[in-house]
């Protein structure tokens, strides 16, 4: 039930995108189409887990017994870096679809602050490495959602007649706001 | 006869009689028993914010097209139904300017940011209400009983046990203007199903699902129906054509989702009542819904012999 | 008798109480006469008279140079004053044969069969082609053709279209009425020519007097009651609502193992079988609020709209529009000097108060237009693509599956001209197609 | 030096990172309830930005090309962990406002953007000026979208309340969903102004 | 050099570079970090221990109290995470703190309560964080709410509605803050009573 809330809480509750604010740069650059926006959020979902488990053990096993959190921002930013490109090595060697429909979108998802913001959060919560990647798993899917939103509502304004200085990110902007109002009535659920 | 100076154009060459602004003040008439019950309960507060939320939602519409160079199109009724639905979403004793500040929101940013009529995304008098919740949320959740001033709590937090199903059907009890008489609504929106404005499967989604999530719960079914906004939107809100799917089985998801949604947030959320936020979900969902449910073309997926 | 029916489809302002009780009134050839080589789906008919040639009525005066064309006859007979370009009701200029009449009303000989039904398969087929049938229910498809399958198509059913469930137009009503004995021949006949194993005729149930006329003829052809509503008689609501089947999308009738032919058609096949008459006459009716006298009219092809029009009294007022065909797929005229081709089953004139455009307002999204589409499109999404020029997306969405019925647009509260985007959106994937090809 | 100056003003306004290039947008967002946070946030920033700019400029010959983006990284890490000690240390308030937004400066891409489009080809002194500008570009944006917020918001505009305590205030706009709307409508306000300046041009 | 030697070189000395660096801002920022925390959590404890010179703390996770009791257990698991006990000059307990924790509108509440040691009266509350709503549910900071709560002692009903007022508009606000004090009373006042 423990891993079921933190799993609602993180897609719903406290989506990432839409209360937390990480992941904002992703979310307002790959939400024009709901294709790409898919790709983008189930890669983003894969390194989210991926990084859940490596930057758990990093933390526990490494930075915490020899005394060094206060390395923790460039140990799990390199970490994460050298993840994500042998994740798409490991991909182009063995399934070759599956990369060139994640492919273009994993470099981008290093400097994607949901994923290092996702891991600090996930420290400082004290989470067993279970509940880490059930929350890796819950931001991630959070994300997704909240991308593929925003991009079937933007897909919907290339009909509309939408004031000339908004056109584009403007609205986008306006649009997320008013999904995360939307987003607000999930809180209190867990 | 040698002259004749003769309209081309394609086919084809008549039209059906009902039109766009035609709907709007349909909508308008099937507002008046609502309306009606809530001058009979509130009295003069009822009066000061309908006036007060439709005039400031037609003017908002009005500077915004002006600004914008476009033709000024008020008179098709649809920014006044924004404005009355949203002064009947709120609570008898909500100062003046809040409302004015809801309409002008409503319509500002919930309508005319998306390009005016019929491109907006979101319900327009539901943004506004959310705005004004997120601003005033004391305000907005303070309710008086009908016929006084004395602050009281709605049926929904007060509870089944405590509330009469009588009182609940003909409105007397505490609540946003237009949400407390059932049979208000009822009238109301008979006439829009009757006159073929509301669809049903989205009605019948929001309360059947409504219905099954309560039984499941261990709710009342009818007392959740009845009290609240929950019926309100079912008949109103969540029917608005523009921010609901067009496809018919999404309608049918759509519904069933609000339904949905509405009882997880009176359930288990910190919100005593989810309706805004239930429709305003769906709504964002209601393009991908729109996408996902194509209806199968004539023909299409038919073998050739 | 349970009523059939489709999904979709409206219910407008039917208004066949104008002519629906008006008999048949044959109308005298005029002066001159304007047949147009091309009244039908395919290539145009080739002359075969020219200036100054005298020819007899049911004469041949252009050939079908290839199997999907037909073959056109004199109506009268006269003097042939012009083989040259002239308007025709599609609003192009058409090749046509102008025959100025003699008054003689001199026919060639025809070639009579009292019992045609014993006839060859092959022979009927000969007979149909050369008297130039084509199909009289609208498109004009060469009736011969539609008639030949192929080999290895099995045909279960002929379904007969007396739908007519165009507003105004009460012609195929009438003819129901008046030729119910060559109804139900030609359609004998033309089962007999594609091997259709059983024959239903389809009838709205506004019809019922023509129901029980053809019942007295019918034997053990089945009548297939239909519910009121346009397009009834749309070729594949028709299908759908009397067989469940469905045309496959971009497929034929006969993939579904189904023929489908007009009533006047069959009227047609009949009198050029048995009677050996080519398709020179059809029935028309000219109808709406400004037509003084609407009335059903017998008329001889290549008559001049203008010569119609008088005979029904001429316009109460100034008409606004003048329609060949119905209200809802008919063509707008710019006058009236276009002559009537075999397709052409009525003649609509609307006020100038009907005839005005509507204001168009912003589509709210209201779905109604996807609630009558009759092959389950979504016309609001269709005409936003062909607004925006987004021709892949109109076609993945079904664009080229339209037929074109106009159901969105007359039903759209915003007043869209949702149809007139969505040919646009047809005509550009058919120009891309064409280019991918060649 | 109306070179150098360009590459100052240049983040100002034509290429501001946050109207303009979009990037780096969480910050923007997450800390800007107040006015001071946005400049808070702005200038931690826009002190790692130089930082990294000049070290990146002068290392640039020493380091080699295959691995240059893991050393840009360390060295953008290095100055947000400084960064992030030194205001936990000193400014422990702003510190818990600004939360996991201070470390998450290492992948706020306007840093590492600067990195590899400038820096590693630019000399120190432009690289440090046009790391300033870029900053100070995101602290006055922040600032404004702070500023905005906060009177909207809590009626109040650095920590200074202008209301009544009791005064109801636009609290839509302290929250998530009025960071959104807020920035969304400065964009298109800076549209329209860019407008008007190319026209009057 | 070569090139694949040059590469780890540099990446190595950077690397160690920052490491190093980081190391002694991490040494002279620590102290003063932890020294401000635990200035900030006295200066808290002051105000609902006025009479308290010196604190000491008492238990900082749930598994001491557990110990001795594991029919305990349950509910401690779900309130005191941390306890102080103040001394005063003479080095006598005049009472103890503890952090309370409820679940309110935007997550948890957490409160220190002050306890009288002797009488076993509350001495005064304040919220140590929560993530209520601006103007709504954050008025549980406010005095007047919270002064409700000085003089209660295990013996009162500590319920909201009865004798604890809610905010309007701010029920579930209130009802964390009951909750946080009510709970983590009972597990401290075992906990106190065993500690002397
Ligand atoms: C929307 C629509 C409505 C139609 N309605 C009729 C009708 O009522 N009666 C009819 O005979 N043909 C109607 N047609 C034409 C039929 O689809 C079909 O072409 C015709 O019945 C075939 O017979 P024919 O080849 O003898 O004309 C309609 C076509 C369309 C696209
Ligand atoms: C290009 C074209 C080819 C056709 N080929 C055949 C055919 O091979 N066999 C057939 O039975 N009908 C054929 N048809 C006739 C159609 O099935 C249909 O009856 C005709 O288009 C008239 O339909 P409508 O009046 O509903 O528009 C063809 C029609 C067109 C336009
Ligand atoms: C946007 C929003 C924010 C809210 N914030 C709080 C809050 O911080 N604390 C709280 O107790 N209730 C808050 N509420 C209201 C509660 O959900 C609930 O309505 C209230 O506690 C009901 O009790 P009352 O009105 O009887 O006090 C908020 C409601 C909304 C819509
Ligand atoms: C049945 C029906 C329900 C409507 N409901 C709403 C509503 O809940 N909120 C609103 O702002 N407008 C509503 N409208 C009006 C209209 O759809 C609204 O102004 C558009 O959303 C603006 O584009 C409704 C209209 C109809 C016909
Ligand atoms: S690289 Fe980073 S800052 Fe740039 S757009 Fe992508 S996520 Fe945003
Ligand atoms: S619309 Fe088509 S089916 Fe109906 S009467 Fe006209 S031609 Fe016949
Ligand atoms: S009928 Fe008209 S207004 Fe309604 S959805 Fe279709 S196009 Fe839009
Ligand atoms: S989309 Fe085509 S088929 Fe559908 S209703 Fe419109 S015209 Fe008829
Ligand atoms: S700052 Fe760009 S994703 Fe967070």
């Amino acid at each position: 039930m423990e891993l079921f809330y933190i799993f609602i809480g993180a897609v719903f509750v406290n989506n990432f995108v839409l209360v937390r604010f990480l992941g904002i740069c992703p979310f307002m650059g790959v939400s024009k189409q709901t294709e790409t926006a898919l790709g983008m959020g189930l890669a983003t979902t894969f390194v989210m887990v991926v990084s859940a488990a490596l930057t758990w053990l990093l933390q526990w096993f490494v930075l915490e017994p020899f005394g060094l959190p206060f390395l923790q921002t460039p140990v799990f930013i390199l970490s994460i870096a050298s993840m994500v490109q042998l994740v798409e090595m490991f991909l182009n060697k063995t399934s070759p679809g599956l990369h060139r429909a994640l492919g273009i979108y994993l470099p981008l998802i290093t400097t994607n602050c949901a994923v290092l913001g996702f891991s600090l959060i996930a420290v400082q919560g004290a989470y067993s490495f279970i509940q880490s990647i059930i929350f890796g798993l819950g931001a991630g899917v959070g994300f997704t959602l909240a991308l593929m939103l925003l991009a079937g509502i933007r897909e919907e304004m290339q009909f509309a007649d939408v004031p000339e200085p908004l056109k584009g990110i403007g609205i986008a902007f306006v649009i997320a706001g008013l999904l995360s109002l939307a987003f607000s009535g999930f809180s209190g659920l867990v | 006869m040698e002259n004749l100076r003769l309209i081309v154009t394609p086919s084809p060459h008549v039209r059906d009689k009902d039109t766009t602004p035609n709907i709007m003040f349909a909508v308008l008439i099937s507002l008046i028993p609502v309306a009606a019950a809530s001058l009979y309960f509130f009295g003069f507060n009822a009066l000061r914010l309908i006036l007060l939320g439709g005039a400031a939602a037609v003017a908002t519409e009005a500077i915004f097209q002006k600004v914008r160079g476009r033709q000024i199109t008020i008179s098709d009724g649809s920014a006044l139904v924004t404005g009355v639905l949203l002064a009947l979403s709120v609570p008898p004793t909500l100062p003046s300017w809040m409302i004015i500040v809801g309409s002008v929101v409503a319509i500002a940013i919930g309508k005319q940011v998306f390009g005016g009529l019929g491109h907006n995304i979101f319900n327009p008098a539901l943004v506004g209400r959310a705005f004004l919740v997120a601003s005033f949320a004391q305000p907005m959740t303070t309710w008086t009983g009908p016929f006084d001033t004395v602050t009281r709590a709605t049926p929904l937090v007060v509870g089944a046990a405590r509330s009469s199903l009588p009182d609940l059907f003909f409105g007397s009890v505490p609540g946003s203007l237009g949400e407390t008489s059932v049979l208000a609504i009822l009238l109301g929106g008979i006439y829009l199903f009757y006159k073929g404005i509301i669809d049903y499967r989205i009605t019948l989604g929001v309360l059947g699902s409504a219905a099954v999530m309560s039984f499941l719960t261990g709710a009342n079914p009818v007392f959740e129906l009845f009290s609240g906004s929950l019926l309100f939107a079912a008949v109103f809100m969540a029917t608005d054509m523009v921010t609901s799917p067009y496809t018919p089985k999404g309608r049918w998801i759509f519904g069933i989702g609000v339904g949905f949604l509405i009882m997880l947030i009176r359930t288990w959320g910190s919100l005593p009542e989810g309706v805004t936020y239930a429709i305003l979900i769906m709504n964002a969902v209601t393009p991908l819904i729109n996408r996902w449910t194509r209806p199968r073309i004539y023909g299409q997926g038919v073998h050739k012999s | 008798m349970s009523v059939k029916t489709f999904f979709g489809g409206i219910h407008p302002n039917y208004a066949k109480e104008l002519t629906a009780a008006s008999p048949i009134e044959v109308l005298s050839a005029p002066e001159t006469v304007v047949v147009p080589m091309l009244q039908h789906i395919g290539a145009p008919a080739v002359p075969t008279v020219k200036k100054g040639d005298k020819v007899l009525a049911g004469q041949v005066i252009g050939e079908a140079p290839q199997p999907i064309s037909a073959p056109v006859h004199a109506p009268i007979s006269g003097t042939v004053v012009a083989v040259t370009d002239r308007p025709h009701i599609n609003g192009r200029s058409v090749l046509s044969v102008i025959i100025e009449n003699d008054g003689q009303n001199e026919w060639v000989e025809l070639d009579t069969h009292p019992d045609p039904v014993q006839l060859d398969r092959e022979v009927i087929l000969s007979k149909i082609r050369a008297a130039g049938i084509v199909g009289m229910g609208g498109a004009g498809f060469p009736t011969a053709a539609k008639l030949t399958p192929p080999k290895d198509a099995t045909i279960d059913y002929l379904i007969l279209n007396g739908a007519e469930c165009e507003p105004y137009l009460t012609a195929d009503h009438r003819l129901m009425l008046e030729y119910a004995e060559d109804v139900i021949l030609g359609a004998k006949l033309m089962a007999k020519v594609c091997g259709a194993k059983k024959i239903i005729i389809g009838i709205e149930d506004n019809k019922m007097d023509a129901v029980a006329e053809l019942q007295k003829f019918s034997g053990a052809i089945e009548i297939a009651l239909l519910d009121t509503k346009y397009p009834q008689g749309g070729e594949k609501q028709l299908i759908k609502a009397i067989t469940g089947r469905e045309v496959p999308s971009n497929g034929l009738p006969f993939q579904a193992g189904v023929v489908v032919q007009n009533v006047a058609t069959a009227v047609a096949v009949a009198q050029a079988v048995r009677d050996g008459k080519p398709l020179v006459e059809r029935i028309v009716t000219v109808t709406g609020p400004v037509i003084n006298e609407p009335r059903n009219f017998l008329v001889p092809i290549g008559t001049p709209l203008q010569n119609i029009v008088e005979a029904a009294g001429g316009f109460t007022e100034e008409p606004g529009k003048v329609i060949v065909g119905g209200p809802m797929m008919g063509m707008a005229q710019v006058g009236l000097e276009a002559p009537i081709v075999k397709t052409s089953n009525g003649i609509l004139a609307l006020s100038k108060a009907e005839s005005h455009e509507p204001n168009v307002m912003p589509c709210i999204k209201c779905a109604r237009c996807v609630d009558v589409c009759p092959v389950y499109l979504l016309p609001l999404r269709l005409e936003a693509f062909g607004m925006n020029e987004m021709w892949d997306e109109a076609k993945a969405y079904g664009a080229m599956d339209c037929i074109e019925c106009g159901c969105c647009t007359y039903i759209c509260p915003s007043k869209r001209p949702l149809l007139q985007y969505i040919r646009v959106a047809k005509n550009q994937i058919v120009a891309a197609s064409r280019k991918k090809s060649s | 030096m109306g070179g150098l100056m360009k590459e100052f003003f240049k983040g100002l306004w034509n290429d501001n990172p946050t109207f303009r290039l979009q990037i780096g947008l969480c910050p923007v967002l997450a800390v800007t309830s107040s006015a001071l946070n946005g400049l808070g946030m702005g200038l931690a920033t826009t002190f790692v930005l130089i930082c990294s700019s000049v070290l990146i400029s002068l290392l640039k010959n020493v380091i080699p090309s295959k691995v240059r983006i893991p050393c840009y990284i360390i060295v953008i890490a290095t100055f947000s962990t400084i960064v992030d000690l030194v205001m936990h240390a000193f400014l422990p308030d702003l510190h818990r406002v600004l939360g996991i937004f201070i470390p998450l400066i290492v992948v706020n891409c306007i840093l590492m953007g600067r990195a590899e489009a400038f820096a590693s080809k630019n000399s120190v002194v432009s690289s440090a000026l046009d790391g300033l500008g870029m900053g100070l570009g995101f602290t006055w944006a922040l600032t404004l979208i702070g500023a905005i917020r906060e009177i909207l918001g809590s009626g109040s505009i650095f920590n200074h309340k202008f209301v009544a305590d009791t005064a109801a205030t636009f609290g839509f706009f302290s929250l998530p969903p009025g960071a959104f709307v807020t920035v969304g409508i400065l964009i298109a306000g800076m549209n329209i102004i860019s407008a008007r300046l190319r026209k009057a041009s | 050099m070569n090139e694949s030697v040059r590469m780890i070189v540099v990446l190595t000395v950077i690397a160690m570079v920052s490491g190093g660096l980081l190391a002694w801002v991490n040494d002279w920022t620590g102290a003063i970090i932890s020294e401000n925390q635990l200035q900030a959590m006295m200066a808290s404890i002051q105000e609902v221990l006025p009479t308290a010179t010196r604190v000491e703390i008492l238990s900082s996770s749930p598994s001491t109290l557990v110990e001795e009791d594991p029919d305990q257990a349950r509910e401690v698991e779900q309130a005191t995470t941390e306890m102080f006990i103040g001394f005063d000059d003479n080095d006598r307990p005049v009472g103890y703190a503890f952090v309370g924790e409820g679940p309110g509108y935007g997550g948890a509440v957490r409160v220190l309560v002050g306890v009288d040691g002797a009488s076993g009266k509350i001495l005064g509350i304040s919220i140590v964080s929560h993530a209520e709503t601006p103007g709504l549910g954050s008025r549980i900071e406010e005095e007047s709410f919270r002064s409700q709560f000085v003089g209660k002692t295990l013996n009162d009903p500590i319920a909201l509605g009865r004798d604890i007022d809610a905010l309007t508009g701010a029920t579930v606000s209130s009802r964390a803050v009951v909750q946080a004090v009510r709970t983590g009373f009972e597990d401290a006042s075992i906990a106190y009573e065993r500690s002397r």
